[in-house]
This record gives C-alpha cells, sequence and structure tokens, in this order.
C-alpha cells in the first residue's frame, strides 16, 4: 500500500512555480505557507480539519501561495526546530495546530521579525504571533440539545482525551445543552488521556454504556467513540469533522471545526500587508462560519431540531448566549451570578464540572 | 547452497565492516524505498545524509538531537554489556525531567548560577531512583527486569501528566497542562551564540570516554562485565552479581535522568506532557548499532539524529511521511544483527552436499 | 565367515573449519563384537560415532551395514536400520518424565502407556530398574543412563553405540552395567565402546582400533595388550609414572565442621554435617558419584555459596565460612572448577583477560589494568604448562578441554596457593595431558600446599591422594588412608554404608533383585551435562 | 447488577486480543524462543487486516492477511535467531520497532477508512439470558474460539507427542537435536505459529475490538502478552486467566472513573501497568517454581555442530 500515496498532498515543488514562467510580468514570489501539524493529516479529526483549511486556502489562492506542511511533529524540543527551518526555509506565514507549539512558536518569533507566527489554542501572543482558536464548545452545546432529547436513561457520557480547560468547557456545555431541554440530565465522564487512542477510547466508551449512558460525546480526535456506540446500539456524536459514514446508525450529529475562514482572512491580510498582532486570542464561532453542527438524523425530533435553529441563529447574531447564570459547579457552588455572561478569560479558565456532570476534574481546582 | 561455518577467531574486520555493511544495505533498500515512492533517491539520500549536516546551524541542532540518544545510550552499554535487559530507559528519562523540573521549579530572581548543578544532580537522582526500582524487583524478587522496566515507563508518564495537570501546573496558564517556564537561571550553558547546542554534549563526550577507560581498563569495569559474558564465571571469581546489576541498573538509570534533566532545563525550558520523546526507545538501538562501544555509539548517535531530521525534512522537503524515519531505524538494527554474523561465521557457497 | 560384517567403515572423512576430525577413516565391526575405540582428546572419536548414528555428515566414505552401502541421513534412520547410541553427555530432558524421555526416542508411534509398560519390561530382562513416571531430574546420575540405555535398548539395535558410557558411574555401577553389555553381545548384538579408561577396555572388548589425529593408527585385540602397550598405540609412549614421595603433613589449612546446608535448587542435594581437614603438605581426594553433594560441597569451600555458618568452614585458621571467593583467595584459597568453560573461564575472552577472574597481580592502584603485564604473565603461564594456544589472546573457547584445563590450572598453581582446592581435575582430558595435571598436583603437595582433589575417577584418586573421603547423598565418610582404600570398599561407601551395618539408610539394597541402587539423592543433570567441560558450543 | 454483567462482557473481550497473543507466545517461549517483536508484528498484522477487509469487505480475509502479515515477519526473525544466532532479545526489539515503523508508514492512506457495517453476535437463545446472557453469549465467535485455543494448547503440550517434541526442544535443544528432531526447523515453525497467533490477535483487535486504523495502535499490548506469559508460569489456563485479569483491570480502571471515583485519573491509568509488576514480582518469587515450569533454554542461541 506505499505506492499511493501521491494522495497525500505532497507539496508543490517549492522552486517550480516561479521559475517556470519566463518572466513576462514581474509577478510576485508566491506567498509561502507553512503548517505544523500534530499528528498525522488522516487523522481524521483534528488534523484532519487543518488539513482542509490548508486545502482551502491553495484553493482560494492558486498560485498566489505555496504550501507545506509537517505532520507529527511532536509537541517537544523538536517542535522549535521544525518551525525554525520553516521560517528559516523562507516561508512568510506559519500555522502551528496545537498548544504545545507555543513556547516553541514565541522563541522562533523573537528571531524571525519578519514572518507572521500563528498559533491554535494557545493564550501567549507577541508583535508577530497571534493566537487563535474554534468556540468549539457551541458544537458541543448543540449537540447536548440533541442529546437531551434523545436519552431515555437521562445519562450522557463524555470520553474525554486530555483534562485542559477547552475539553471541560466542551464536556460543561454539552451537559448544558442538554439540560436545557431536559433537567434531569446527569453526564459521566471517563478520561483516556491521550488525543488519539482508540482501543482505549473503545474501552472507555464500552464502560460508558456499561455504566448506564445511552449518548455518547467525545473529546478525542478518533471516531472510535462513535464506532463503539453503533456496535452496542447506542447513539453518539461526530467530533471535529462530519462523522456519519463511521456510524451512520449510531450518528446523532456531528459538531465540526471549519478552519477555512479563519486561514484565508489571515492570508489574504498577510498577502495584503493588513497583518495585525492581536493581543487577545481570536476566537471563532457559528457567528464567522467557523463551527456548525450538521448532518442530524433523520430520527430526532423536530423540536429538537427547531431548538437547535433557535440557539443556531441565537449564536450567529449574538443574541444567544452559552454560559450565562445562574451555572453552578457539581459542589453546587454557584460560579457565574444570575444573568452574568461568561468572559473569554473566565471561558479559557474553566477548570469545573458544572451540576450534573459527575466526579471531579483531574487536577481540577482546589476546593 | 549458503552454508555458515564458525570461525576459529571471532573476525576483527568483520566487527568494524558489518556496521558499515549494514548501513550500505539500509541505504540501499532505501533508495529502492524512494524509487517505489515515486522521489529521486538522489534527492532523498540528500535529504537523509547532506542536509542535516550542511551548515553549523544543522550540524548544531543534529548535535542537539544526539545529545540525550549518546548520553542514554552509554548508560545502557553498560546494562547491556552486564546482561541486564533495561528497555525502560524512556521511564528513567521522564523521572530525571521530572526531579529536574521540580528543582528548576524553586529558582527564581535570586537564584544563582549553581542552580544548574543542581537540576543536573537532581535528574541523575531521578533516573537512578527509577532505575532502582527495577534494580529492587530484580534483586529481591528475580522479577524480569525487561517487562518491569518497560511497565514502569508507562507509570512514569502518568506521574508527570498527572504533575503537570495537576499540583504542578502553571498557575498563570490558563490550567493549561505544563509548569511555568523555567527562570532563565535554570537555563544550561550554551556553547556557543545561535546555537541550541549546550554543554551536554561535552558530558556526553567526555562520557562516551570515561566509560571506555572504564569498561577496557579497570578491573571493576572488567568484573561488571564477566557477568554478562559467563554469569559462572563471575560468581567464581566472586565479582558480584548484584553488585553488577545494581551498577548497571544505577549507571543506566543516571545517565538517562541526566539526558532528562539537559533536556528540560535546555531547549524545552518547563516540564510538559510531551517530554517523553522515544529517546530512551532509540537510544536502544543507538546503544546496539555501536555495539556498546563508547566510539561506535558516538557514530551511531549521530546517525540515528540524522535519520530524525532527515525524516522531519524527507517531510517538508519530499512530502515523504515521517514514519520513514521508523522504518529506517528499524532496518538498520535488522541488518546490522544481520550482518553481524559474520563477525562470527564465514559464509560458504556449497554444492548439494554429495549423497 | 559367512555373514557379512554388522558395519564396515570406508574412507570416512570430516573436515572442520580448523582440523580434519575423520581422516580416512576405516572401521569393521562384527555381529556381536565388542570393539573399542580409541584415542586421546580431540582424535576423532566422537564425531566418527556421530557420523554413523546420521547426526553428522561425512564429507567423503562410505558406510556398509549388514554389507549393503547405507546413506544414513539423520538418526531417525540410524535407529530404523538398528543402529542406537548413547551419548557422551547425555541426551535427557530434565522436567520430563521417564518415560516420556523414553518416549521421545522411539519413532514409533506407540501411546505413552504403552512405553511406560515396555521400559518395565525391557527393565525387568536386563535387569535396569527405573520408574518410568519419575521426572529425570529426580533420578540419580547412575539412573539416568540407565534411561539412555533402555531408550537405545526399545530400538532393539544390532549396534550399540555408547560414548565414555562410565565416567559417571559408581565401580559397582560399571560392573552392571558391563553385565548388561556381555548379555547385549551374546544375543548378538554389536557394540561401539569408547573410554578413556584402558582397563575397562581391556575387561570388555575383543577388538579395538585406535585413532590418533583423526587417522587409524592401530588396531588389536586389547585383551592381549597392557594399559602401557595400549597407551603408547594412542599417543606414542607412556604416561610418566607419577612420583610419590612420603611427606609428614603439616598444620591444617582447610577445616571444616558439620557444614551443613539446604540445597538451594530443586535439583540439588542438602549437605548434612560435612566434617574434614586437608593439612599442609597432603592430598585429600573426596570420592563419589556426580549428584551426591559434590557441588554443593564445592560451592561452599569456593565462597560461591556463603550460606554457611562463618565458623564451618576454616581457611588458614580463620572463619571463611561467610567470605566470597576474592576474600578466601586472599587468604590462598585458589580453586579449579570442573566446568572449565563458563565457570572457570569466560569463553569469549582471550587467555590474559581471563587471568584477571581470579588473579589481582596485573591491576594497578585503583583498579587500573596495566595491559602489558597481563600479557606477559598468560605467556608465561601458557610456557610453564605447555599449553597448546595462539597465544596470550587467544579465545578460551579456541581450546581443546585439556588444554584449557591445563591453562586453569597452571593459573591457579602459578598464584602459589596454600590451598587448592580442585574438581575433577582431568575430566575428558586424555591421558598425556591428565598425567601431567596429576604431576603438577603431586609437585604443590611436595611444596607444601594443602590439596582438595574432588573426582570421580577412584584411579585418579588412588594415584595422587594421600587420604581418602566419600561423599553420599550429601553426608561424608570418615577419612581412609591410601593403603586402605580398594575399589571394593570404596564403591560400597559410595553408596552411603560407611556407617555399621544398622545403617540409618535402609534402602541401598535392593533385596528383591539383589542389586545396587545408587544414592537417590537427586542429581544435578546440569553438572552431569556440562560436566566434562563443556565443548565450545554448548 | 446489569452493569457487572456488562463489565463482565468487556472484560473478556479486552482480554481476547491478551490471551491469543500470549498464547502465541507461549508456543515459541515453549520451543525456547523469546520474540520481544509482539507489539511490531501485532500492529503490521493489524494493518494488513485492516486493509484487506477494507478492500474485500470479507472479516475472515482480514483474519488470514493478519495471521499471514505476522506469520511472515516471525519467519524473519526466526531464520535471524535460530539460523544466524542473533541475540533473541535485539532482535525482537528491532523488530518491534521495524514493525512500529513501517505499520505507521504503511498505514496512511488508511487513518480515516472504516469498515463495512460491523455484525452483531449472539448465540440464539443463550443470548437472551438475563445477565448471563449478556456477559457471556453475546461475543464474537473469536472470544470462544480463544478459549477453546487454551484448552488445545493444553492437550498439544501435555497430551500429544509433537508437544512433548515442542517441550523438550524448549528444555534442551542439545538432547533433541543428539535424538536426530530437527531442532531448527521445529524452532521455526513454532516462531512462525506464534506470530502467527500474534497476527490473528492483531487481527482481532483491529476487526473486532476497535475497528479503526491508527499508528500504535495496538498500544502496548504486545509487550503485556509477554509479560503475561512469565506470570502464568508458561501455563496455557493460567495465560488465558492471566490475560482476563489483565483485562479486566483495564476495564475497571475506566468503570471507575465513570462512576465518578475521585482519584486522579492518571493513578487509574497506571493501575494496569502497576498490577504487571506486582504480579511480576510476586510470581517470580520463587525461583524453584519458575525453573521448573520455564523452558530451560528459554532465550539461549542454540548452535548444533553439523
Ligand atoms: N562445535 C564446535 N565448533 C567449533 N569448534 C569446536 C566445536 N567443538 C569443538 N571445537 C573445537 O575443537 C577443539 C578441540 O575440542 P575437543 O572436542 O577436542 O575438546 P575436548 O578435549 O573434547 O573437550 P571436552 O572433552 O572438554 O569436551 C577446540 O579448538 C574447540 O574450539
Ligand atoms: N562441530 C565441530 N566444529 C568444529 N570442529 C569440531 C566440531 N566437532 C568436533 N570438532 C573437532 O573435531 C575433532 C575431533 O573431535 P571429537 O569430538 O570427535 O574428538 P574425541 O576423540 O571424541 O575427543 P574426546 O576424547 O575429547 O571426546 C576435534 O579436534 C574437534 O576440535
Ligand atoms: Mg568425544
Ligand atoms: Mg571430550
Amino acid at each position: 500500500g506505499c505506492g499511493k500515496k501521491e494522495e497525500a498532498p505532497a507539496p508543490a515543488p517549492v522552486a517550480a512555480a516561479p521559475a517556470s514562467e519566463p518572466a513576462a510580468a514581474p509577478k510576485p514570489a508566491p506567498l509561502k505557507i507553512a503548517f505544523a501539524y500534530v499528528g498525522p493529516v488522516g487523522d481524521g479529526g483534528w488534523t484532519f480539519a487543518h488539513d482542509n483549511g490548508r486545502k482551502a486556502v491553495e484553493k482560494e489562492f492558486g498560485d498566489k501561495v505555496v504550501t507545506t506542511f509537517v505532520e507529527n511533529v511532536p509537541e517537544s524540543a523538536d517542535a522549535e526546530r521544525v518551525i525554525r527551518d520553516m521560517a528559516a526555509n523562507g516561508n512568510k506565514l506559519i500555522f502551528g495546530t496545537t498548544f504545545g507549539y507555543m513556547e516553541p512558536m514565541l522563541k522562533v518569533a523573537g528571531e524571525f521579525k519578519d514572518v507572521k507566527f500563528e498559533h491554535a489554542t494557545g493564550y501567549k501572543t507577541a508583535d508577530n504571533l497571534n493566537a487563535y482558536d474554534s468556540r468549539t464548545y457551541e458544537g458541543a452545546y448543540m449537540a447536548g440539545v440533541v442529546a437531551g432529547k434523545m436519552t431515555k436513561t437521562n445519562t450522557l457520557g463524555v470520553v474525554g482525551s486530555v483534562p485542559i480547560p477547552e475539553v471541560v468547557r466542551n464536556i460543561n456545555s454539552f451537559t448544558l445543552g442538554a439540560q436545557s431541554v431536559n433537567p434531569k440530565i446527569k453526564t459521566k465522564v471517563v478520561w483516556v488521556g491521550k488525543w488519539f487512542d482508540p482501543p482505549n477510547e473503545t474501552a472507555a466508551a464500552t464502560s460508558l454504556i456499561n455504566g448506564g449512558a445511552d449518548i455518547l460525546m467525545q473529546n478525542t480526535d478518533s471516531s472510535a467513540v462513535l464506532q463503539t456506540a453503533e456496535k452496542m446500539n447506542k447513539r453518539a456524536f461526530g467530533w471535529d469533522s462530519d462523522m456519519t459514514s463511521y456510524g451512520p446508525k449510531a450518528h446523532l450529529g456531528s459538531a465540526v471545526i471549519n478552519w477555512a475562514p479563519y486561514y484565508i482572512k489571515t492570508t489574504r491580510d498577510v498577502l495584503e500587508g493588513k497583518w495585525k498582532a492581536s493581543p487577545d486570542k481570536i476566537w471563532w464561532g457559528v457567528k464567522e462560519g467557523a463551527i456548525d453542527f450538521v448532518s442530524v438524523a433523520a430520527d430526532v425530533p423536530e423540536d429538537a431540531k427547531k431548538k437547535l435553529d433557535e440557539v443556531k441563529a441565537g449564536l450567529k447574531d449574538g443574541s444567544f448566549v452559552i454560559w450565562k447564570g445562574p451555572i453552578k459547579d457539581n459542589a453546587g457552588k454557584e460560579v457565574l451570578a444570575k444573568d452574568a455572561t461568561a468572559d473569554d478569560k473566565f471561558l479559557g479558565g474553566i477548570n469545573f464540572y458544572v451540576q450534573g456532570v459527575e466526579g471531579k476534574v483531574p487536577g481540577g481546582d482546589k476546593k | 547452497m549458503l552454508r555458515l561455518e564458525a570461525r576459529p577467531e571471532y573476525s576483527r574486520v568483520w566487527s568494524i565492516a558489518s556496521p558499515l555493511l549494514a548501513l550500505v544495505l539500509t541505504v540501499v533498500i532505501g533508495v529502492l524505498l524512494f524509487a517505489a515512492l515515486g522521489k529521486d533517491p538522489v534527492r532523498g539520500l540528500q535529504v537523509f545524509f547532506w542536509e542535516p549536516v550542511k551548515s553549523a546551524y544543522a550540524i548544531g541542532e543534529l548535535t542537539v538531537k544526539a545529545t540525550p540518544l549518546l548520553l542514554i545510550a552509554l548508560g545502557l552499554a553498560v546494562c547491556f554489556r552486564s546482561n541486564v535487559w533495561n528497555i525502560g530507559a524512556e521511564g528513567q528519562f521522564v523521572l530525571g525531567a521530572i526531579l529536574a523540573g521540580g528543582v528548576a521549579l524553586m529558582a527564581d530572581k535570586g537564584t544563582g548560577r549553581w542552580i544548574v548543578l543542581v537540576i543536573l544532580l537532581a535528574g541523575v537522582a531521578g533516573g537512578m531512583l527509577w532505575a532502582s526500582i527495577t534494580a529492587f524487583l530484580r534483586d529481591r524478587f528475580n522479577a524480569n527486569e525487561i517487562l518491569v522496566s518497560l511497565m514502569l515507563v508507562y507509570v512514569a508518564e502518568q506521574l508527570l501528566f498527572w504533575l503537570v495537570f495537576g499540583p504542578w501546573k502553571d498557575p498563570a496558564g490558563y490550567n493549561f497542562p505544563q509548569t511555568k517556564n523555567f527562570d532563565a537561571v535554570t537555563q544550561i550553558p550554551r556553547l556557543m551564540q545561535g546555537s541550541r547546542v549546550s554543554i551536554g554534549i561535552v558530558i556526553a563526550l567526555v562520557g562516551a570516554v570515561l566509560l571506555w577507560v572504564f569498561l577496557f581498563r579497570t578491573r571493576a569495569g572488567f568484573a561488571q562485565q564477566v557477568g554478562g559474558l559467563a554469569p559462572a564465571a563471575a560468581r567464581y571469581a566472586g565479582f558480584s552479581s548484584r553488585r553488577a546489576l545494581w551498577t548497571a541498573l544505577l549507571v543506566s538509570g543516571g545517565c538517562a535522568g541526566l539526558a532528562g534533566a539537559l533536556e528540560v532545563a535546555g531547549p524545552i525550558g518547563q516540564l510538559t506532557p510531551y517530554v517523553p520523546a522515544g529517546y530512551g526507545f532509540a537510544a536502544i538501538i543507538v546503544a546496539f548499532v555501536g555495539r556498546l562501544h563508547p566510539l561506535g555509539m558516538v557514530f551511531s548517535a549521530v546517525l540515528m539524529s540524522m535519520f530524525y531530521i532527515g525524516g522531519e525534512l524527507a517531510q517538508s522537503r519530499l512530502g515523504l511521511p515521517k514514519s520513514l524515519t521508523g522504518v529506517f531505524q528499524g532496518l538498520l538494527l535488522f541488518t546490522l544483527l544481520a550482518c553481524d554474523t559474520l563477525i562470527a561465521y564465514r559464509v560458504r557457497f556449497t554444492r548439494k552436499a554429495a549423497a | 565367515m559367512t555373514a557379512p560384517p554388522r558395519l564396515q567403515l570406508q574412507g570416512i572423512t570430516k573436515r572442520y573449519p580448523a582440523v580434519v576430525a575423520n581422516d580416512g577413516v576405516a572401521l569393521t565391526v562384527l555381529p556381536g563384537q565388542t570393539h573399542a575405540v580409541l584415542g586421546e582428546n580431540g582424535a576423532g572419536k566422537s564425531t566418527l560415532m556421530k557420523i554413523i548414528y546420521g547426526s553428522v555428515k561425512p564429507d567423503a566414505g562410505q558406510v556398509l551395514w549388514n554389507g549393503h552401502p547405507v546413506n544414513v541421513r539423520n538418526p531417525q534412520e540410524a535407529r530404523a536400520l538398528g543402529i542406537s547410541m548413547v551419548f557422551q553427555h547425555f541426551s535427557l530432558f530434565d522436567t520430563l518424565t521417564v518415560a516420556e524421555n523414553v518416549w521421545l526416542g522411539l519413532d514409533k508411534r506407540l501411546k505413552l502407556a504403552e512405553v511406560s509398560r515396555r521400559i518395565e519390561a525391557k527393565a525387568a530382562e536386563y535387569g535396569l530398574h527405573v520408574d518410568p513416571s519419575r521426572p529425570v531430574h529426580t533420578l540419580s546420575v547412575g539412573e539416568m543412563q540407565r534411561v539412555e540405555i533402555i531408550r537405545a535398548l526399545l530400538t532393539d539395535p544390532q549396534l550399540l553405540i555408547l560414548d565414555e558410557p562410565t565416567s559417571v558411574l559408581t565401580p559397582q555401577a560399571v560392573e552392571k552395567l558391563f553385565i548388561v553389555l556381555r548379555q547385549l553381545a551374546a544375543q548378538g548384538c554389536s557394540i561401539l565402546y569408547i573410554s578413556h579408561k584402558l582397563h575397562e577396555i581391556r575387561e570388555l572388548c575383543d577388538a579395538c582400533t585406535v585413532l590418533r589425529g583423526g587417522k587409524v593408527t592401530g588396531e588389536c585385540d586389547p585383551r592381549n595388550e597392557s594399559n602401557a602397550s595400549l597407551s603408547r598405540l594412542m599417543i606414542g609412549a607412556e604416561p610418566p609414572q607419577l612420583e610419590h614421595h612420603d611427606r609428614q603433613p603439616g598444620e591444617p589449612v582447610l577445616q571444616v565442621r558439620q557444614l551443613s546446608l539446604e540445597r538451594d535448587s530443586p535439583f540439588g542435594v542438602d549437605l548434612g554435617g560435612v566434617s574434614f581437614e586437608v593439612r599442609a603438605g597432603e592430598v585429600v581426594g573426596i570420592a563419589g558419584v556426580s549428584g551426591n553433594g559434590q557441588r554443593e560441597l564445592l560451592y561452599a569451600l569456593s565462597g560461591e555459596d556463603t550460606r554457611a555458618p562463618a565458623d564451618s568452614v576454616r581457611v588458614a585458621g580463620q572463619s571463611a565460612g561467610r567470605m566470597g571467593p576474592a576474600q578466601r583467595r586472599k587468604l590462598g584459597l585458589h580453586f579449579v572448577p570442573e566446568e572449565r568453560l563458563g565457570r572457570g573461564a569466560v569463553p569469549s575472552l582471550g587467555l590474559a583477560h581471563n587471568l584477571m577472574l581470579t588473579r589481582g597481580d596485573a591491576v594497578g592502584r585503583a583498579g587500573w589494568i596495566d595491559v602489558k603485564a597481563l600479557q606477559s604473565q598468560a605467556s608465561q603461564i601458557i610456557r610453564r604448562f605447555n599449553v597448546k594456544a595462539g597465544g596470550p589472546a587467544a579465545a578460551a573457547r579456541s581450546l581443546s578441554g585439556g588444554n584449557l584445563q591445563k591453562f586453569i590450572v597452571g593459573r591457579e598453581i602459578d598464584a602459589r596457593p596454600k590451598l587448592l582446592v580442585i574438581s575433577q581435575p582431568t575430566w575428558g582430558v586424555d591421558v598425556g595431558a591428565a598425567a601431567q595435571i596429576r604431576g603438577e598436583i603431586l609437585a604443590l603437595r611436595d611444596a607444601g600446599c594443602a590439596v582438595l582433589v574432588v573426582s570421580e575417577e577412584l584411579d585418579e584418586l588412588f594415584e595422587v591422594s594421600d587420604r581418602l573421603h566419600v561423599i553420599a547423598k550429601g553426608h561424608l565418610s570418615p577419612s581412609l588412608p591410601r593403603r586402605e582404600a580398594t575399589v571394593e570398599k570404596i564403591g560400597e561407601w559410595m553408596s552411603g554404608l560407611w556407617d555399621a551395618p544398622a545403617s540409618v539408610r535402609p534402602e541401598p539394597f535392593d533385596a528383591a533383585q539383589g542389586r545396587l541402587v545408587e544414592g537417590s539423592a537427586s542429581a544435578s543433570t546440569g553438572s552431569a551435562r556440562t560436566g566434562s567441560g563443556g565443548h565450545a558450543n554448548a | 447488577m446489569e452493569s457487572y454483567a456488562l463489565l463482565f462482557a468487556a472484560t473478556l473481550n479486552a482480554g481476547t486480543v491478551l490471551a491469543i497473543a500470549a498464547l502465541g507466545l507461549l508456543v515459541n517461549e515453549k520451543a525456547g524462543v523469546v520474540n520481544l517483536g509482539a507489539e511490531g508484528m501485532m500492529l503490521c498484522a493489524a494493518l494488513a487486516a485492516f486493509v484487506t477487509v477494507v478492500h474485500t469487505g470479507s472479516d475472515v480475509l482480514g483474519f488470514i492477511a493478519g495471521i499471514g502479515a505476522a506469520a511472515l515477519l516471525a519467519a524473519i526473525f526466526g531464520v535471524l535467531v535460530i539460523w544466524l544466532n542473533t541475540n533473541q532479545y535485539a532482535t525482537g526489539l528491532a523488530l518491534s520497532l521495524f514493525g512500529a515503523g513501517f505499520s505507521a508508514f504503511a498505514g496512511i492512506r488508511y487513518v480515516q477508512e472504516k469498515l463495512p457495517e460491523r455484525p452483531q453476535f449472539a448465540i440464539p437463545g443463550l443470548a437472551d439470558i438475563p445477565l448471563l446472557g449478556p456477559a457471556l453469549f453475546r461475543h464474537h465467535p473469536m472470544v470462544y474460539i480463544t478459549m477453546g485455543l487454551a484448552i488445545a494448547l493444553i492437550w498439544f503440550f501435555y497430551r500429544s507427542r509433537s508437544g512433548l517434541v515442542l517441550r523438550s526442544i524448549g528444555e534442551s535443544p542439545e538432547s533433541a537435536h543428539a535424538l536426530g528432531y530437527p531442532v531448527r526447523w521445529i524452532r521455526l515453525g513454532a516462531v512462525v505459529a506464534g506470530g502467527a497467533l500474534c497476527g490473528l490477535a492483531g487481527a482481532f483487535l483491529i476487526i473486532v475490538y476497535t475497528p479503526l486504523w491508527v499508528e500504535g495502535m495496538v498500544a502496548g499490548r504486545g509487550w503485556i502478552a509477554l509479560a503475561l506469559t512469565t506470570f502464568a508460569t508458561w501455563r496455557p489456563a493460567r495465560v488465558l486467566l492471566g490475560a482476563y485479569l489483565f483485562g479486566g483491570v483495564t476495564m475497571l480502571q475506566f468503570h471507575l472513573q465513570g462512576a465518578g471515583v475521585e482519584v486522579p485519573s492518571q493513578f487509574l491509568t497506571m493501575l494496569p501497568y502497576l498490577a504487571t509488576v506486582l504480579v511480576l514480582a510476586l510470581i517470580s518469587r520463587n525461583p524453584a517454581w519458575i525453573r521448573v515450569n520455564m523452558p530451560a533454554s528459554l532465550g539461549k542461541p542454540f548452535h548444533p555442530g553439523s
């Protein structure tokens, strides 16, 4: 099966584009853009979604850009070398798509002032380094709405990857969404400790189902949980990308991320010289077209679908806010007072479970 | 028919030629692989064998990568020569990193440069501590060290995760799983401006020399190895096998722990869940390819780093997947083991034996 | 003569990289003949036997079986023809039962139960009693050999090959074996018999072929020869006569008092209250069938086993029971183990480096090795003890058993010990080298050293010892001056019968069949198998 | 109650992967060969099985492909250690590194592939018994085949003559050689059979347990299978039991998490590994016990003088 590797999006030969055209009109050299991925492009989840964004950029700008990527870059000392190599090789815009590249990118950004760096999911920024992210919790909330309507046992299960605030926030948002239509909801959480560990995700999903959960959600990078639900006649969601085909019977809908709008906008800014440093994280959601909930299953009742449409519309025009008080954590403490809305700083540091979620966040806030 | 015939004496020529032949075979298979993938083999070789050494900066990066590999391999060589099969150096590396990181976290503005020494010693202690669990279980309970040391790798990783997700998490880090950045004073001194090469490589090279002296010029080193070559002879001579076991594991644990310290207080600068990067396992190949000889391991550490960096470059330059690195490393070890047969045996071509 | 010879070999040649093991060997064995093959170490005897048995392929030559040319490709084919072999090193499996071991040597598709029945039948026919259901590791060495022989007999052989079968047997057991062999020969079975013990050959065999350097150098009827003449045929000379000077022993150097130790391996033997002493200027021998506690005793003496109470072993007046080998060596105790390769020497290291196992002369301060000094010391020993080796750098495994033994004995003698403990000094070593080693032992004694020799060969013990003990089932007999020792008496003692007739050990005599049962204490096959020095490739 | 029945069922499932692989490794260890390459073989087998099922839609062909791939790797390993006398440990490590690298490399294209719909299994009648049904009778046939395999191996090792020959070779290859058994070929056969079973385990993992290919998906199960043979002291029934025990501990940690036990998940994740170390230490404590059961020539090279 090695001979078929052509399909992997090989970068266009770097030198080919400009050299082969006898410079008729002085055409500017294409903008070189590099992507550092944490996983393999074919993970069907996180990195796959980013790579779709990269392809969208190529499609949008044609020969005005050249993109390359390096996959499976460990979030260790190696990242610094890979990113520096990218900068040294003439890339003027560099995307690093995982939290672990924050410090390396910060270091390299200091050395290559003329290169623009874009770092996903982090919080540190610099003059030529922006942090960007997607409001994945909006998708989780929408999934929760469907789950709340569909559950028969009132018990939901979430397979968590790594207990960082983003994932905890998604678990909470999923629960809030479900509680918005069904106040009796309880959520069980099992952590597998990795982003990408299908056999353990399977085991975790199995144990959640055995524990009584009939609808599962996962915040991991594979489709193992959905497939387990399919096998055990339970229901589940797709995450990051549309996973309908992995479990046609089990699939209730997919919370998807679309990085294309952000990548296209950033590329355009750089091409037009309008790129600006932003001290705060740039955080796109349903409103900007970065998050959506798609492929809703046919058997989801109409009222749930209607509710879903309302939420989506409300998120789009800003009339609906997910994290709005009163919200209590699962120890009963009020974390958000009545009618207070959470700002991005609050959202970025969530490290508790809301009421209805069982257990305690690993390494969570001490009481 | 091919027939193997035992040589009366080990061949000195082949003990040097065999690694070279193995390398050549690996390269040949590599060329075939590049061709099969529709890539220019010359370009492929260039990416693996030229680009990693073409500039001072590149050589620096190669050195950064080779340092932990060499350090860990030196320790493992002591183990393997003593017939102690420690394959859990990765875990010892992690523990070294944890203790070193713990010390580094205590540093603040007022701390002096001496902290670096404490960090390195803490790393050594961490690695030794972890290896000593294996030594203890083997010594007291006769538990197989291969399995114990390996299982402890997973335990060490979880321990690290727990620390960075919990007690040692950076309070100002939005709950992300990492410690705060270590204070600048903890940074392992670098050899020169503009390169990430630190004094780590000097330590590793000095270590290689010391290992050579220990193995080949001291009675203690001799005693250490007899247990691996002929355990009954060691017992007869009165060389303690327990002592050899503990020495082997403490030395290799210490080396791995030191590598962990150099890594976290060097290029990484904080503790994250991604500290374990597989050096402990790769170093096993380094040790074998360098045939457990200090000088050989210097070469093989560099070679292995070339494979790593070449693998990254092959992605960005040729669009080849990174796992090619693993394929080449595995192949090299395989071919080397096969070629080593030539040291003890002669290959004869014979007609089918007359009836 | 109308019947063709049972076996006829013509021009058998087998080359190994370093030597020609068999060079145009011709050999004829008649039906019912007991034919000895004689030769020094490495003469090619075992190789020739393996060729006949099909486990080694010859480079050239022809095998005629009952007059027909045959090509024996493997032992199964040999057994199908009617050739069986009992190897120099037992080919038994410790953890399997007797019946299973025998079953593995039979080609027929039998059921295990049927095999057990046949074992019992054969055993009754030849008086070779063994229990088919016992695991082999619980057997004594003599019993193990019975298993080997029964296995061979169950194939109804026309030719039985025995390679050094008696080196591990008590004299009585040897007698029993000979009875069986004579019975077989009388039934028309041919026997090929290899041994380094010349008197056995003269007693048992009616034909003899002598090999030297892979070539046939003579044939004779051993019944008409003397030990000396056989020896001349074999090595071209008679072994030098040992000179035994009478000498008054001095102070005790080794004192063992009430040494009791539990076995440390499931296949071991418990030592029970062993007491003896060795004085300066005397050689004390310990006889016994292997697996009766020699291994355990020697470990406790050498310091490889330090479980004994400090006081139970005293060396040069000091309590040494808890000392390790290195400490005891400092007191002047040097030890030559029976396993040359792997214990007495590290196979892959050069002779010079092997010196460092027991000698620190070339090790300077802070443990620094002086390589030059080491080399010259090794060269000296090689020269002084006439070791045939490639030089001080030659790997230990490249030496033949006898030469390595000379080197190891030389290494310990060269250290000028106060006390030399030496186990199986000439096991599997040929007559010439054996004589040299025994001579060195006596010279050492004459120089005032205390020597303890543990051996299974009575001839050897009678030759070198001043006093003798016998070890059986972990217990040690009283000492017996050499002059009072006879083969019969020692043989009886080897079964543990040195106390008054009303002994606490009632079982040695099996009244029903009126024959000896060897010490039932489980023998370590480990030591039996690696005992003869262990071949380089073992 | 129901949830415990399901936990038990999940345990059987999780244990089956380990059991198949460990029984395979037991076969080659009984012949005296340690193959540390189990992890690599299982990875390559899983990939081969996955690719086959993706392209042909046939689970049976998938199992065959998995078995074939691992058997091939085992054969290469076997030739190296048996004929070229390479160090068994080092060669096994090379195999596990190569297998991991190669499967990752060759499998890239298949990372987002999925298998056709997975069938459900249930033994008619029995599957509907409350509690017992879900616990015991709704498994993939391979789960039952594995139990049968353990019984078959007990018969093979301790009742059949071929099994006796195999054990004798693990006990003393020199003796077996002297009796005329083709030691090296039998060892090769055992190694290949062991590889084939590891392949079956890899195939089961991906066809039944987690129908998804990702690099490194075996996630240490090969190593645990190796540990199992030791702590089962080379007895097939104990291997089976150990595998279920280990599968149970793995499932238990998720079960505890799901039940909201407030222990940091990292410590629960450690549990199976710590359990292995603990059991290993307890079992190995008695050297006599080990000696009687362990193939005496395990890991040692054998070179017949020819
Ligand atoms: N299997 C083998 N492969 C290579 N060389 C061997 C082998 N067996 C023996 N030799 C070589 O044969 C030579 C002499 O061995 P030989 O068998 O004569 O010793 P030996 O006196 O019979 O030893 P022992 O009686 O202790 O077994 C040595 O150089 C040894 O290295
Ligand atoms: N497998 C082998 N490889 C290489 N050389 C061998 C091998 N087996 C035997 N030899 C050599 O062949 C010669 C004859 O060995 P053989 O074992 O037949 O001697 P032997 O007469 O039985 O000696 P001993 O009296 O010690 O038993 C020896 O020199 C030995 O070195
Ligand atoms: Mg012989
Ligand atoms: Mg011999």
